[in-house]
């Protein structure tokens, strides 16, 4: 299935990308499983990713958790702690 | 209830009295609007500051501001409620955010506007890159603001 | 710090907008200010309000309202304070009073705001009648009031 | 010893006096002995300074309590709890 990926803030600039569509294998369906497969690309996407970084995630414009489910053209946003205000 | 949105985003200044006048006017049930204004200071975490790039997520910030209002509006006895937040490159001095709330009285707008400002602050998806002396760099979340947020308890069901 | 006094009591009307920009003009250390403006209602316990009189003590109002003030800069970490409150005949949606504070971070301000509020309502000398249509009458001094003041402690020495 | 008395509000209203000049006499020297003294003219003055009326009184400008002494040529003003705000 193919979702719509966004990235912000420090994380853009890390990955060097605002943002991409991807086409995802069967098996990634949620936040954790999607995170996953992005860092196993290795390089800028292995360190800007990793596990023990602070990251929030949106699902289609709300926050969401590891274990929210992704489907089908699903906007799903990647960015590091809010800092506004 | 003004016809207007709740909420704004955007790269221009906003004129806080002109604001807080049309929250107000023509209600006679207001008896307290309070305000906040948050601006760019020249000085963070040691570092003079030279200018700073505020980053969103058109849509979702909207909306995430949008919701904190309508949770504030749920929690606090509030007529009015409106939040602007300034987007793009900015001065030290410059306006960042204004938050406006309008009731009957004062304790339920004073706490209005500070849970929206607490929550403004942990939830709603803006990004501060500032340009100081010492180089480029992105504003790190302060624990001291989630701790902020946290003392709003969870609402009533 | 402006050279302008920090307490104001008079009929005149006053700018919010105007006198919030003045508070953080050329100072890039401010970076938060909070503001609260009481108004008149056109009800209060009950009745409908035409309008108000408000009686004040010359001399000791500016007095209370300058000590109240001074404390609360000696409480919390704002730069600067002002306090403008009128006195006279008003309308419903006239302004009474207006109260901003200053200061680099958010809690502070919010917390001086309402600090201020809370012991003008219990401590400076003013007071309003009412013209309703059931009649004139001297407001009742609320225990509400007193229980906002009462949550403030007593400052540490 | 003179003081100044001054009354606001509805206290100013009920005992028909915005203020006064008053000779004290001896033993009359604190804000309870004055206000007992000013009780003992009768009338409106009794009704209005009654003891068991809430009032707040302020010697030279400052909020003061039952015991706070009076000099010659202070100024006592009584009023009932404020409202403004």
């Amino acid at each position: 299935m193919v979702v719509k990926l966004l990235y912000f803030a420090s994380l853009r600039e890390q990955v060097g990308s605002s943002g991409e569509s991807l086409d995802l294998p069967l098996g990634v369906a949620s936040v954790a499983t999607l995170r996953e497969h992005l860092i196993a690309r290795g390089g800028v996407w292995q360190s800007a990713l990793a596990g023990n970084r602070a990251l929030r995630v949106a699902v289609n414009q709300d926050l969401a958790v590891a274990t929210t489910a992704i489907k089908e053209g699903d906007e799903v946003a990647f960015f590091p702690p809010v800092t506004g205000g | 209830m003004s016809g207007q949105s709740d909420v704004r985003v955007q790269t221009e200044d906003f004129d806080a009295g002109a604001e807080m006048a049309a929250m107000r006017r023509g209600d006679p049930k207001i008896g307290a609007v309070a305000a906040f204004i948050g601006l760019v200071r020249d000085v963070n975490d040691g570092s003079a500051v030279r200018s700073m790039t505020l980053e969103h997520y058109p849509g979702m910030t909207e909306r995430a501001l949008e919701g904190i209002v309508t949770e504030a509006k749920g929690r606090f006895r509030i007529e009015h409620a409106r939040v602007i937040h300034r987007v793009g490159e900015l001065q030290p001095t410059d306006q960042i955010v204004l938050v406006i709330t309008a009731g009957g009285h004062r304790g339920d707008a004073f706490a209005a506007c500070e849970f929206i400002m607490d929550f403004l602050k942990t939830q709603a998806p803006l990004w501060k890159k500032e340009q100081t002396v010492d180089g480029t760099r992105w504003v790190e979340a302060r624990g001291s603001d989630d701790q902020a947020a946290a003392r709003w308890e969870p609402r009533q069901a």
